[in-house]
């Protein structure tokens, strides 16, 4: 008897458990979706945003503040940055005529943006971008800068 | 009375006082070094295994001709104990294997072997754990340059 | 290996490297009489990425962005260690604030990878919908995190002596309204899995470990937990501000699929009372040390530091020479020692059991890759 | 103009039947016609199931082909027909071949007895739910060659569970069918409908309506029964080396089989064509969905069960039940008789 007690408890303990567990499911059913549907919506990025990085342009010069110091090129772990400058005028600091960075092997870890002394360069907001070969991603963040138009 | 204090006489009683060096927790991150002879490991650690210890790691460090064997042993207890057991010996000299007294030391001992190339004696399988197993190199090695057959070239900027 | 002879009724069987249980590329060689498994051979290594050669190769700071690279679900755990680490060799003295915003912000990142655990485990026993539901809560940990570490997967948010920045209002909001979402969420989970008869039959008495068996195979974390030995490296060798909370340590008896399932949710309600307590009593200053030298120089000699990762024991070894790159890093992580268990409890299971135990005890293969 | 046009007709019809016999004329135009509507169904089925693991899960499904995305199966039902169909070097070609072919044999010929409305039914065989179950059968065995034709471990235990679970599962599902024919005394489909005038058998049967729907579930493959197929441990089960449309033959029989096991369930069990204010096969098929998105919804609350598991559950807890609920129904109907 009491196994026959047993049986039947197990099969309706069973049952319950599923109707319990049915009843989660058919509640999330009709809440609304939590998904964005991304290309038609994006999801907005939070300030901080850590892409790759680019040039800040400085309003009173219209153009980048990079000296070529070159702490970047130090401190980046991948090795991907690769920066050089040019002394114009005798008494003033250098400046930069390129500044290359290779995204595909960048690891977006910000410390360039970090250590540079004179916060010229800024994290973009920019992720959605593709090139055709490995050295489309090789990119001139000076010339870049400047097909911005200002 | 932590374990601690209950051992490190033992110790230093079976594997002579003067391999035994405290060490300083708060700085170090574990309590005991104990400099051992390779022929002593196996009497240590079947030691180790009975007081309760498990394995945390072995590791290596290559101090040019030398090859510094690291053991690392805690506890699942409070207040917390480490051992050290370091084992120093010239390159190419087998150490005998743990894997038939500690289970875990399997997997770790595979895994000092393809790094640093050290054999361990009585291991069941010794084979390369992480690198492929045509690799005929041990990459932690300090001799060891990457080259560009391991991937290690560095992408010319320049070229666009 | 592969070349022993075959009774008639045994074949083998390559479970892997793809395969979609196999969670990335895990290799299990299993040797099979029909579907019962006689023997297991788990291979690994296909993730290599040589972290610990490229961490003798850098600085101490450029080694950071890796460490979150390792274990990619528990990123910010993984910086907390290494910060934990360097900073201990080198004496530095961590702001109360940041060490605050630092517990909070891992233990965010625990409850993160617990749940990705959690509907990736659903999801080999064959349930799809609670992956999504667990998704969708791990997706506001990511946007609360991003929030202040500008990323969502590898953080790279500590700092030595701090963190990067300091926590901001969206931040804030976003935790206190997530916490009271999440525990009615885990409410949901018990309905929906916790009691479900099938979930109980798949997993209660699966893959059975005994605390013995345990410690010879070197097991931490949840995975030790279950089988009823209390031992969290929060609590045994306490770091950051850990002493100061108040938490307690989920065990299990029977060290069953079940069991390291049921530790697993408990400690993300611990871990939800661990972030509430943090931020509820969380320090106004400075977030980051001041004068921390960037290029970092511990002093000749070696350093161990132990920190309990979601998968459990994370071990940092390195060895200095006084300069700025390190002789020697070694990382001993949790899921290197935990997978290798495997060889010993699946025989005599069968495959369905294999993907059940696999899910359980919950690796992450490109940490035992390194 | 149109009363010409429907004169002709009638003159062309009028001299087929002759020629061929009426019955044969109505069975050739209803197998293109069931032709015609397995694949509508199937893949009003597929967007359907799609739909409703998006719901529960928080989700949209398809939204972007077509209104809500009702369009997205015909799409990818596209992409199938121009995919290459490999044949892998080490298969038993012929039988690797045939399997597909042959897993939709059951499925045309069960929609031949079914009664979709009070004379929408291709022909009324009196043993109509035999002729199902029977042909039924068959689909284990093309599962079975196609597993073992694919040469492919993970294929060869699917089609090894999948016997073993569809020779289970049937004898529950054949107990619990009986007990309705032993209540209306037919074997015939239409007779099954009509002897439910006034109370539909589920009322009468609850445990074998139960016991039906579950078994079903099981011979349908479908979770938390999907072992044959249980994508995380055995990758695609008896499916793993079928590629193209051929897969897409497995894919389209497994939804048509889901039709047919919700349409003799509503049969059985839940009185067919019948209903008030809607035409018969109205009814019909608004019950039939009904089921099925209740297997569907089943489908995506619960992890799968074991292998071994199953097997208990089928002969230790299902049969039991199946046939104790036979003897009572038996004695019951014996006493009122």
């Amino acid at each position: 008897m009491n196994a026959v007690v047993r049986y039947l408890r197990d099969v309706f303990s069973g049952a319950w458990s599923l109707a319990m567990g049915m009843s989660v499911t058919l509640r999330y059913m009709f809440k609304p979706v939590s998904t964005v549907q991304y290309p038609r919506e994006a999801m907005p990025l939070p300030e901080v945003y850590r892409g790759h990085i680019e040039l800040r342009r400085f309003a009173e010069t219209g153009s980048h503040g990079c000296v070529a110091c070159g702490e970047c090129f130090r401190i980046c772990p991948s090795g991907v940055i690769k920066v050089q400058g040019l002394k114009e005028e005798a008494d003033r600091p250098n400046r930069a005529v390129f500044y290359f960075i290779d995204f595909s092997r960048c690891s977006l870890c910000g410390l360039c943006v970090e250590v540079c002394p004179e916060s010229a360069l800024a994290f973009s907001k920019v992720y959605e971008e593709v090139g055709v070969s490995r050295y489309s991603t090789v990119v001139d963040l000076i010339a870049r800068l400047e097909s911005q138009g200002a | 009375m932590s374990f601690l204090e209950d051992i490190t006489p033992v110790l230093a009683q079976r594997f002579g006082v003067e391999n035994l060096t405290a060490q300083d927790r708060a700085r170090h991150g574990y309590d005991l070094r104990l400099a051992l002879d390779q022929e002593r490991l196996t009497e240590l650690v079947g030691l180790l295994k009975e007081a309760g210890c498990y394995l945390e790691y072995i590791t290596a460090v290559d101090q040019g001709q030398v090859l510094e064997l690291l053991y690392f042993f805690g506890r699942y207890d409070q207040p917390p104990f480490r051992l050290q057991v370091k084992v120093a010996m010239p390159k190419g000299v087998a150490v005998p294997s743990l894997a038939g007294i500690i289970r875990a030391a399997d997997w770790q001992e595979r895994e000092v072997f393809d790094m640093f190339g050290q054999r361990f004696a009585g291991h069941p399988d010794l084979r390369r754990i992480l690198l492929s197993e045509d690799a005929d190199f041990h990459p932690l090695l300090k001799d060891f340059k990457p080259g560009p057959e391991h991937g290690g070239e560095v992408v010319n900027l320049e070229r666009k | 290996m592969l070349r022993k002879t075959l009774t008639e009724d045994s074949f083998y069987l390559n479970l892997g490297p793809q395969h979609p249980s196999t969670h990335g590329v895990l290799h299990l060689l299993l040797k099979l009489d029909g579907e019962r498994i006689l023997e297991c051979k788990p291979l690994v290594g296909y993730s290599h990425r040589a972290h610990e050669h490229m961490g003798q190769n850098r600085t101490y700071l450029q080694f950071l962005p890796n460490t979150s690279r390792m274990d990619y679900l528990g990123g910010l755990c993984y910086n907390h260690a290494y910060c934990l680490a360097v900073e201990k060799a080198c004496g530095i003295e961590v702001p109360e604030r940041a060490r605050y915003i630092r517990t909070v912000c891992a233990e965010l990142n625990r409850i993160s990878s617990h749940l990705l655990w959690f509907g990736a485990y659903l999801m080999d026993l064959g349930a799809f919908t609670p992956f999504l539901y667990a998704f969708d809560d791990r997706e506001d940990i990511l946007a609360i995190l991003g929030e202040v570490t500008g990323s969502r997967l590898t953080y790279s948010y500590c700092r030595f002596g701090g963190v990067n920045r300091d926590l901001n209002q969206n931040f804030l909001d976003g935790t206190k309204a997530f916490i009271p979402k999440l525990r009615k969420r885990l409410k949901d989970y018990r309905t929906l899995v916790t009691k479900n008869i099938i979930f109980l039959n798949r997993t209660k008495g699966i893959g059975t470990v005994s605390a013995e068996l345990a410690r010879d195979w070197a097991l931490t974390g949840p995975n030790l937990r279950a089988c009823g030995v209390a031992y969290d490296l929060r609590r045994a060798e306490p770091y950051s501000i850990y002493p100061e909370l108040e938490f307690e340590i989920p065990t299990a008896t029977a060290g069953d699929c079940y069991d390291r399932y049921w530790v697993r949710m408990a400690e993300m309600e611990q871990s939800l009372r661990i972030v509430e307590q943090a931020l509820g009593r969380l320090p106004e200053g400075p977030v980051k040390a001041a004068g921390v030298p960037q290029w970092i120089q511990p002093p000749a000699g070696d350093y161990h530091f132990s920190y309990e990762s979601p998968r459990g024991h994370l071990g940092i070894y390195f060895v200095s020479d006084g300069g700025r790159v390190p002789l020697r890093m070694k990382w001993r992580t949790p899921s290197f020692s935990n997978l290798s268990i495997l060889s010993e409890i699946l025989p005599g299971t069968l495959v369905a059991d294999t993907i059940a135990i696999l899910g359980s005890i919950d690796v992450v293969i490109p940490e035992i890759d390194r | 103009m149109s009363d010409g046009i429907l004169v002709d007709l009638r003159v062309i019809w009028e001299a087929l039947v002759r020629f061929f016999g009426l019955e044969a004329l109505v069975l050739v135009i209803g197998l293109v016609v069931i032709l015609a509507w397995v694949q509508v169904n199937a893949l009003f089925l597929v967007w359907l199931e799609r739909k409703v693991a998006g719901h529960i899960q928080l989700r949209i499904g398809p939204k972007e082909v077509g209104p809500f995305g009702v369009l997205q199966t015909i799409v990818d039902g596209i992409k199938l027909l121009g995919k290459e169909l490999i044949t892998p070097q080490p298969v038993s070609w012929l039988l690797f071949i045939l399997s597909p072919i042959m897993v939709f044999t059951p499925v045309l010929v069960a929609f031949v007895v079914l009664p979709f409305g009070p004379h929408l039914i291709i022909r009324d065989i009196n043993v109509g739910l035999m002729l199902i179950f029977a042909f039924g059968g068959i689909n284990v065995l093309s599962i079975l060659m196609g597993g073992w034709a694919s040469n492919n471990k993970y294929a060869l235990l699917g089609a090894i569970r999948s016997v073993a679970q569809n020779v289970a599962y049937e004898i529950p599902l054949l107990l619990s069918a009986m007990s309705v024919v032993v209540m209306s005394g037919t074997l015939s489909m239409q007779g099954i409908v009509e002897a439910q005038e006034g109370v539909w058998f589920i009322f009468y049967q609850p445990v074998a309506g139960l016991l039906y729907l579950i078994g079903a579930t099981a011979e349908t493959n479908r979770a938390p029964f999907d072992i044959p197929e249980a994508e995380s441990e055995l990758v695609a089960g008896f499916h793993t080396e079928y590629s193209g449309m051929r897969f897409g033959l497995f894919f389209l029989a497994e939804y048509t089989n889901m039709f047919i096991v919700a349409a003799v369930a509503t049969t059985l069990f839940f009185g067919g064509w019948r209903g008030p204010f809607l035409p018969g096969p109205w009814w019909f098929l608004i019950k039939v969905y009904i089921l099925i998105f209740g297997v569907m919804w089943v489908r995506w609350t619960f992890p799968r069960l074991r292998f071994d598991q199953l097997m208990n559950f089928a002969w230790k807890y299902m049969i039991p039940i199946a046939l104790l609920n036979l003897l009572v129904t038996a004695l019951v109907m014996k006493l009122v008789r």
